[in-house]
């Protein structure tokens, strides 16, 4: 067999620790990277940059956040989708106040440009990270129930900050600078001198930018699960009052864990609105996009990088396939007999389809495409033998 | 409680055919841990049947397969076959089995958390037809065999300590009025005069009311001291069996699980690993 | 063959604005069949797709993207502030026309910055500002509203808000109080808090910013607490049959506001019974002919084609690219003779477009429910643009100015 | 102080000011309330008996009104229609055990909970494929009308002029008559009991014989009946269409202010968020803070309960002990 | 931390209990504790205290108050009256961290492992405490982070080895069979290098092949690292064996407190817990170990 584990032996614990103790599935993943960096671009189409690949790195960027949360920590969250809209309100806010390090430093970055790559031009990148900065405190303070709330509970708490923040985007004009209608254009942004947000920008920019920071955020998340920033989380997860007995302090993890995950969110949600639909508006962020982020995580599997991934490419892509697929399919319904099936018909069985695959999926394995990955592996191991 | 004669009969039957038969049966687990490789075990009627062995030597595994709860745990049983009575019975859902008269009494106490003590006794009769009043009688002998619930009766089973959840369940298991149970680590955190009662009820329910065991244990000592007849699981597999007294003078067996070597017996203060014999394959 | 025209139809049939949404639908969709069906535009014949965007912002940004690329795009007609908003900057790149008639960024009436957004006949800016003349005419003159109450019962989502800004303004000229009644849209048949409210505060007239499921809910209600019908003004997308019938009561003299007729009178509709529905390939059901949200329909995919006509006047009878539909639209001068030729009178209004005003010249008539149907009860009541074009031109220059957009002169 | 003058007292101010105005919001507020518990009640009859949390509540209400309207709509008499509904939801209740719970046995509440999801979608897609999604009238002549208490004598007589919705009285008649029925059944009958072990610990019940299939049948068809309670209630007020479930997210906050596993919480719980806040909306959010507060009132403050009473007014005790 | 063992010196180490308790300074020490439980007592004034480098026992019948003990003793549960003395320094009441901080560490009756962690996750997070990396450096896994890391890998790699569970090292704990998985509990617990260590029934559910093992893991941790135990357990020869002061809990009350000799022949302690009172058959094996002990 190709694939072999046995052989491997590790000299230090340096090397048991990696992220990916094999060489093969290092090299694996690296060869993913780069088709991912260098092959993709070259020959997807624009659809499937903009509105698959696209949308699909977003939401593993906010999985990945949310996986932090209910994955590692084991606090379960419905905020979701508002900590995405303050992103993106925040980002808003901050470019149009700040368009350049000038504008808040009174500093100007020298204007260095080699062949089109600007060195300097990384005012988006700190806006962002600024941005993140303000979700996590703000996820921080609507942690702090879950010192004292748990489990569904705590669900169910966090659905105040989902409703509360949403509101309070519409109700307070300031955060769209005042526009009548409580949208606001998400101006184009720069980022090393290439255009990487709106419409007019090349679609392979924005789908590379995105690219590079959703590996950033998984090797992130991934480096803190596998230091003890991941384990008092897990413990929590796992066994608070254990936890705490041996020192692990709740306050801390608990809240550490929601300031992280709400800056990765917070990100996701400033990139769907830069990069994926032009503009700042509540609607993007509503109560369903929680549902959807938690999908992912469970769907793709707790606690696991990978799963985040994999949850959200279940989930944004399956629906709008089985649209595509089903609207194809009209012909052959035609020739059966059926007559065309009206677009309203293909959302219904859209619905229904989604949600079989959700059941069918929790039961092959409940704990979702990791764990599958992870029993398929072991049975490969096995092969041919059953066990 | 029955009369003197019919515990003859039981004891008669007790030689004969056995009642609970396990032919051979393999228990695997999430699709890919082998647990059960291969177990069969006779269960004569009206008997203590103790099944010893180690940790994760597949104990509890075969009473939960018996008593076919193992789905519950993604585990499944892939070959062989349990019959009670002489009729196949692996199809049968939990509930027809204790219809039956199979009970199990879980490893590790699962008392409902957030029912009272009672509450949790009287949901043991729940497959029961003959009536409330039987069901109180029934009530009243389980206190009877463990005041300290009596005690307890309305206190929510949660909080009560490790030993009032061991007894709350196996009076739990006894409100069902069973004719075979499946007692899984019955001593397990039990202080040693409570071990004795509850050991001593379990030969008095087996006396009195022919009452068929199966035991899962650790504490070889007082298992093989009631059980009639013993099997020694070994990761997977019965390694030995024979009744009580040949087990408890086999060398190994006092070696490995009584404690009590050539040299008598040894205090804890200077065991010393490398001192022990080559064990069995 | 001959290149075809194509129609990207980001439609709702499901979801809580399916009701509205698939009158819409039906309307557009019968209209381009009967025009392919007497030969298309000088030949050029039409070809659409539907996209179910369920009113959602995402959906719609997706269906869009997902349809563009697949012909020579006429126009794209979101029917929904928020989509339109989301694909404002989009439609520039891919140098489509945007056609959001009488909703969407209100600004966009301002041409030199938004080249590509066309929001004729009517923005909701103008609306607002008709409904008000209305009201002033009914009170007997600007002095008597000082002292009055108005509400507006509104969807609390980008489409509802737009007037508020307007009505602001009015509300400081002429002295009137404006109380506001958001409705969120997750609850949107749960208002009892604001009927209970308006009950108490008795404004003296109620507009109404409502769509979907909002409108029979907040009719109801009206009627519940007895609120004078005739003092309860929907805008033209709370006054269709679907929202009054929905509410399930009788709701005599409830108005709405309106810019095209009711009924089937139009020659068109004829049209349509004849060559479409006849042939067996009618879209909806055919009871809704002549029903206000199925006429709008109509009145959208008419608009179009007549902005086809008049490209193809300038540059011949092919399918025509993004910026020739532009220039068509830009170009547009739709008289009452050319209406009456389309056999579309009383369907769209006449509409004279220009390089900096995409709105046209704004007008609305007034509809009353007598209990079974509609019927139109006024004359066309003209906006006040001294009052909106600079709120409009200003908030343009917002835009230009945050995205770093120079505005195109006009000459 | 300026602030306190008109967000503290400002409001109160009013309250004295115009006192039939507060009566009249406090029984529509029971009203809402008790449509709420409707559907809590719901969510607390299966995550009693199962600690599944049933996201598909929502849908199921949902599904069970649109039946009942689509034959309605089809010329069937109401009741012949009701009955069909109901059958309906019992069915319902047999596919969901069968396809979904049986095969999950076992596992933890989340896999449960994004089953239910799941089950939420597939029926939200079923149910408008089957009827289409056009919004439906569910009008079977239950009272939807308002009184005027001045309209009758002794309202004028108190010279009382309040408003008061029919479907209002309904749903709180309703409400009352269900809790009485199920908080009975789950505390002293012998099914009742075996639900609640169930819910504890699913293998140990099954150990003692508690036959887990039949009860979660039970227990789906019973949350059936009160979904389509619900529903026929909800019937007086809204027309049917996919919103419906949205509204059941209102009935999460009651959940957890009641405590999920008690029902005549899940009707307190109704009461308090229904009444406070309308009260809010009318008192502070429609004047002060421009409305539609109602979006997330019911959500704060049973966040603010729960940080005082960690499983709510009546929900069991959380068990920490090592 | 060592992993040598003291090697094999053919006859018993001489029995060292009497000497230590009397040199050594009180460690710990509970005075007058009572604790409620809305209507249960679980303990009510009980008084005793803990020695430097002994091994302590605390023994009684079920419901006694022991684990409830243990629970005041490292703060989670916070006694009504009376008060506790740690190193000297005297509280009415701890927080369990700062309790774990100061060095108490424990293991639970119910096995309270965190089981979607592998065997070496669960026993770093015992060293937790001991990790000073920043957010930033750790999400990088660089400088301290990742020093740190191998650092406490290699210590608990030591402990893993000296309680010989290097095979399931990479397993997820919750497939462990029950007594490794104790096994696992007492390194995590170990990993924290506590001056206290607090078992709570180490030995339940093992069979004696495995409580031997646990006995020789207690003594030599105990011994070696001179780490103070205070364990719960029920079997008696295990007790009697390797404890050097016993103290019996009764309903919530002290009912004895001495060596193991002692409290073997007290009269009270047979009659509420030992049992001999009615002999037989069946409390033969039960006493085997308390006689045994006696004889060593
Ligand atoms: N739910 C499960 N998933 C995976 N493996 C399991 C599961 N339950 C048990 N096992 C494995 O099956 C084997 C037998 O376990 P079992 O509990 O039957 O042993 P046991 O004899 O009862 O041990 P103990 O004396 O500790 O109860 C063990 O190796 C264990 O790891
Ligand atoms: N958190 C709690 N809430 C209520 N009662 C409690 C709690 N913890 C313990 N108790 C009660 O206190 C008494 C002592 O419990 P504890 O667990 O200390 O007994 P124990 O000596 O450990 O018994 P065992 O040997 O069976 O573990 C028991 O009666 C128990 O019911
Ligand atoms: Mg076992
Ligand atoms: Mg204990």
């Amino acid at each position: 067999m190709l694939y072999r584990e046995t052989g491997v032996f590790h000299g230090s614990y340096a090397e048991d620790q990696r992220v990916f103790k094999l060489p093969l599935d290092r090299y694996a993943v690296w060869i993913l990277v780069l088709i991912a960096f260098l092959v993709i671009p070259l020959f997807a189409s624009n659809y499937v940059l903009t509105d698959l690949l696209t949308p699909f790195l977003i939401m593993s960027i906010a999985a990945l956040g949310l996986n932090v949360l209910t994955g590692y920590c084991g606090q379960l969250s419905l905020g979701t989708g508002a900590f995405m809209a303050l992103g993106g309100f925040m980002t808003y806010k901050l470019v149009t106040s700040f368009p350049t390090a000038g504008a808040l430093f009174g500093i100007q970055l020298p204007e260095i440009s080699i062949l089109g790559f600007e060195p300097f031009d990384i005012w988006f990148f700190v806006m962002l990270v600024a941005t993140g900065l303000v979700t996590a405190v703000v996820g921080l303070l609507f942690g702090l129930p879950s010192l004292k709330i748990k489990g569904l509970y705590l669900a169910i708490t966090t659905l105040a900050a989902q409703f509360f923040l949403l509101w309070l985007f519409i109700k307070v004009p300031w955060f769209t600078n005042y526009s009548p209608a409580g949208i606001a254009p998400a101006p184009p942004q720069t980022l090393f001198g290439f255009s990487v947000t709106g419409a007019a920008s090349p679609v392979v920019n924005r789908y590379l930018f995105v690219l590079a920071l959703t590996i950033i955020a998984a090797l992130a998340v991934k480096n803190l699960a596998r230091c003890s920033f991941g384990r008092s989380w897990m413990a929590i997860r796992d066994m608070d009052i254990a936890a705490e007995i041996i020192g692990i302090s709740p306050t801390f993890a608990k809240l550490s864990a929601f300031a992280f995950s709400s800056f990765l969110i917070g990100i996701a949600g400033a990139l769907w609105a830069f990069v994926k639909i032009n503009s700042v508006q509540t609607d993007a962020y509503g109560i369903l996009v929680s549902f959807q982020v938690l999908f992912m995580v469970i769907i793709g599997g707790l606690g696991t990088v990978l799963g985040s991934f994999l949850g959200a490419a279940f989930v944004v892509l399956t629906p709008i396939l089985l649209n595509i697929g089903l609207t194809a399919m009209n012909p052959l319904f035609v020739a059966v007999g059926f007559g065309t099936i009206s677009i309203a018909m293909i959302k219904h069985i859209e619905f229904m389809v989604f949600g079989s695959l959700i059941i069918f999926f929790l039961i092959v394995e409940p704990h979702g495409f990791a764990r599958l990955w992870q029993i398929a592996k072991q049975k490969l191991r096995t092969w041919p033998f059953p066990y | 409680m029955t009369t003197q004669t019919t515990n003859e009969a039981v004891a008669s039957e007790g030689s004969s055919a056995p009642l609970l038969e396990i032919n051979n049966i393999e228990v695997v687990y999430d699709h890919v841990i082998l647990a059960l490789k291969g177990v069969s075990l006779e269960i004569p009627k009206g008997g203590i049947t103790a099944l010893l062995g180690a940790n994760g030597a597949g104990k509890s595994t075969t009473l939960k397969a018996i008593s076919n709860i193992l789905k519950s745990e993604r585990g499944e049983v892939t070959k062989g076959g349990i019959t009670l009575d002489g009729d196949a019975i692996h199809h049968l859902t939990p509930n027809d089995l204790v219809k039956r008269g199979v009970v199990q009494v879980m490893e590790g106490r699962h008392c409902f958390g957030h029912l009272t003590v009672e509450e949790n006794l009287l949901t043991g009769a729940y497959t029961r037809q003959d009536g409330t009043q039987a069901i109180q009688r029934d009530l009243d002998m389980v206190y009877g065999y463990f005041p300290r619930l009596k005690e307890r009766r309305r206190s929510i089973a949660g909080y009560t300590s490790g030993g009032e959840q061991q007894m709350c369940a196996i009076g739990r298991a006894l409100m069902a009025r069973p004719t075979v149970i499946l007692l899984d680590e019955p001593s397990m955190g039990l202080a040693p005069q409570l071990v004795e009662e509850i050991f001593e009820i379990v030969a008095q329910l087996n006396r009195d009311e022919g009452v068929t065991l199966l035991l899962a244990e650790q504490n070889t000592n007082i298992a093989l001291t009631y059980a009639k007849y013993g099997y020694i699981l070994e990761n997977g597999r019965v390694v030995l069996d024979g009744d009580a007294q040949t087990l408890r003078n086999n060398e190994d067996v006092k070696e490995f699980y009584l404690g009590v070597s050539t040299s008598g017996r040894k205090s804890f203060r200077d065991i010393k690993s490398y001192k022990r014999r080559k064990r069995w394959l | 063959a001959q290149e075809e025209q194509y129609f990207p139809l980001l439609v709702y049939r499901t979801g809580p604005y399916a009701a509205n949404g698939a009158q819409l639908a039906n309307g557009q969709i019968d209209y381009l069949k009967l025009v392919n069906a007497k030969g298309g535009v000088n030949g050029v014949m039409l070809k659409w797709e539907e996209c179910e965007t369920e009113y959602n912002t995402d959906a719609g940004v997706e269906c869009y993207e997902r349809l563009k690329g697949n012909g020579k795009v006429a126009a794209v007609s979101p029917f929904s502030t928020g989509i339109t908003y989301a694909l404002l900057e989009k439609v520039v790149a891919d140098q489509n026309v945007l056609f959001s008639m009488g909703y969407g960024r209100t600004s966009a009436a301002d041409g030199r910055v938004f080249p590509w957004v066309f929001n004729f006949p009517a923005t909701y800016w103008s609306q607002a500002t008709s409904i008000m003349k209305y009201i002033i005419e009914q009170e007997g003159g600007v002095e008597n509203l000082n002292g009055k109450t108005i509400g507006l019962v509104h969807l609390d989502h980008p489409y509802g808000r737009e007037p508020i800004p307007t009505l602001e303004t009015l509300s400081k000229d002429m002295g009137f109080e404006l109380l506001l009644y958001p409705v969120p849209t997750t609850s949107m048949s749960d208002q009892k808090s604001i009927w209970l409210d308006i009950r108490r505060a008795k404004p003296d007239w109620i507009m109404m910013w409502g769509w979907g499921a909002m409108n029979p809910t907040a009719i109801k209600e009206a009627s519940l607490i007895r609120y004078p019908m005739d003092h309860f003004i929907g805008n033209w997308w709370a006054a269709a049959e679907v929202d009054v019938r929905g509410s399930g009561v009788p709701a005599e003299g409830y108005l709405g506001a309106t810019f095209h007729d009711v009924g089937d009178a139009a020659p068109v509709f004829a049209e349509i019974k004849e060559k479409v529905v006849a042939a067996g390939n009618g879209t909806g059901p055919e009871s809704e002919i002549g029903e206000v949200l199925y006429n709008r329909g109509i009145a959208n995919a008419a608009f179009i084609v007549e902005a086809m006509h008049t490209a193809m006047a300038e540059f011949g009878n092919k399918a025509l690219s993004g910026e020739e539909m532009q220039w068509g639209f830009e170009h547009l001068d739709i008289t009452d003779e050319r209406i009456a030729e389309l056999g579309l009178t009383g369907v769209i209004p006449p509409t004279k477009v220009s390089c900096e005003n995409h709105e046209g010249s704004p007008a609305i008539k007034l509809q009353r429910w007598d209990g079974s149907k509609w019927t139109i009860f006024t004359d066309w009541i003209p906006a006040m643009n001294d009052v909106v074009r600079p709120l409009v031109e200003a908030d343009a220059a917002q835009y230009a100015q945050e995205n770093g957009i120079t505005p195109r002169t006009c000459e | 102080m300026n602030f306190v003058a008109t967000y503290l007292l400002g409001p109160f101010g009013e309250m004295i000011a115009y006192p039939p105005g507060v009566l009249e919001t406090v029984i529509a507020g029971l009203g809402n309330g008790f449509l709420y518990a409707l559907v809590a009640i719901g969510f607390v009859i299966i995550f009693k008996s199962s600690s599944v949390f049933n996201f598909a509540q929502g849908a199921m209400v949902f599904f069970a009104a649109l039946n009942f309207a689509a034959m309605l709509k089809l010329g069937v008499p109401w009741y012949l229609a009701g009955a069909f509904s109901l059958l309906v939801m019992v069915v319902l209740a047999f596919t969901v055990e069968r396809v979904v719970l049986r095969p999950l046995v076992g596992q933890d509440g989340l896999s449960l909970f994004m089953a239910t999801i799941g089950v939420s979608f597939f029926i939200e897609g079923f149910g408008e494929a089957l009827w289409g999604g056009d919004p439906k009238l569910l009008k079977i002549g239950l009272p939807e009308d308002a009184i005027f208490t001045i309209d009758y004598p002794w309202g004028e007589a108190l010279g009382l002029d309040i408003i008061i919705q029919e479907s209002d009285l309904l749903a709180i008649g309703v409400g009352l008559v269900m809790v009485l029925g199920l908080y009975v059944f789950f505390q002293y009958s012998r099914v009742g009991r075996a639900l609640r072990a169930v819910a504890d610990d699913h293998t140990a019940s099954m150990s003692i014989g508690i036959p887990l299939n039949q009860m979660w049948v039970v227990v789906w068809a019973l949350s059936g009946f009160t979904a389509f309670v619900a529903a026929t209630v909800w019937g007086t007020k809204i027309q049917i269409e996919p919103t419906v479930i949205n509204l059941a997210l209102k009935a999460l906050p009651v959940l957890i202010l009641g405590g999920l596993t008690s029902i005549p919480g899940a009707v307190i719980g109704g009461c308090i968020i229904g009444v406070s806040e309308l009260m809010f909306e009318t008192y502070w959010g429609q004047p002060l803070f421009g409305g539609a507060t109602t979006e997330w009132f019911a959500f704060v403050l049973a966040a603010f309960f729960l940080l005082f009473r960690p499983q709510g007014l009546f929900g069991e005790k959380i068990i920490e002990r090592v | 931390m060592a992993t040598a063992r003291p090697e094999f010196t053919g006859q018993p180490e001489p029995d060292t209990r009497q000497v230590k308790q009397d040199l050594a300074e009180v460690l710990l020490a509970v005075e007058g504790v009572t604790l409620r439980f809305g209507g249960v007592t679980a303990l009510t004034d009980v008084s005793f205290d803990i020695r430097r480098g002994e091994v302590r026992a605390i023994i009684g019948p079920n419901g006694a108050g022991k684990s409830s003990m243990l629970n005041v003793i490292n703060g989670f549960y916070h006694p009504q009256e009376g008060q506790v003395t740690w190193k000297g320094v005297t509280r009415s009441q701890m927080r369990p961290h700062e309790a774990a901080a100061t060095g108490i560490a424990r293991t639970f009756q119910n096995i309270a492992l965190f089981r979607g962690m592998t065997t070496i996750d669960n026993i770093m997070t015992g060293r937790i405490l001991k990790m000073k990396a920043g957010f930033l450096e750790q999400m990088l896994y660089w400088g301290r982070a990742q020093k740190e890391e191998l650092a406490h890998r290699a210590e608990v790699e030591k402990i893993i080895d000296f309680l010989e569970i290097q095979a399931v090292r990479n397993t997820p704990v919750g497939q462990l069979p029950y007594g490794l998985q104790k096994r696992v509990e007492l390194a995590r617990a170990l990993a924290a290098e506590p001056e206290l260590l607090l078992l709570d029934e180490p030995m339940a559910g093992m069979n004696l092949e495995e409580k031997e093992d646990m006995c020789r893991f207690v003594l030599d941790v105990n011994q070696e690292f001179g780490t103070t135990v205070a364990l719960i357990e029920h079997d008696m020869g295990v007790v009697m064996d390797i404890s050097d002061r016993v103290v019996v809990l009764d309903y919530g009350k002290k009912l004895a407190d001495g060596t193991p000799d002692e409290v073997r022949a007290d009269p009270a302690v047979i009659e509420a817990y030992l049992g001999v009172s009615h002999g037989g058959e069946a409390s033969q094996p039960v006493l085997d170990g308390a006689n045994g002990a006696q004889r060593s």
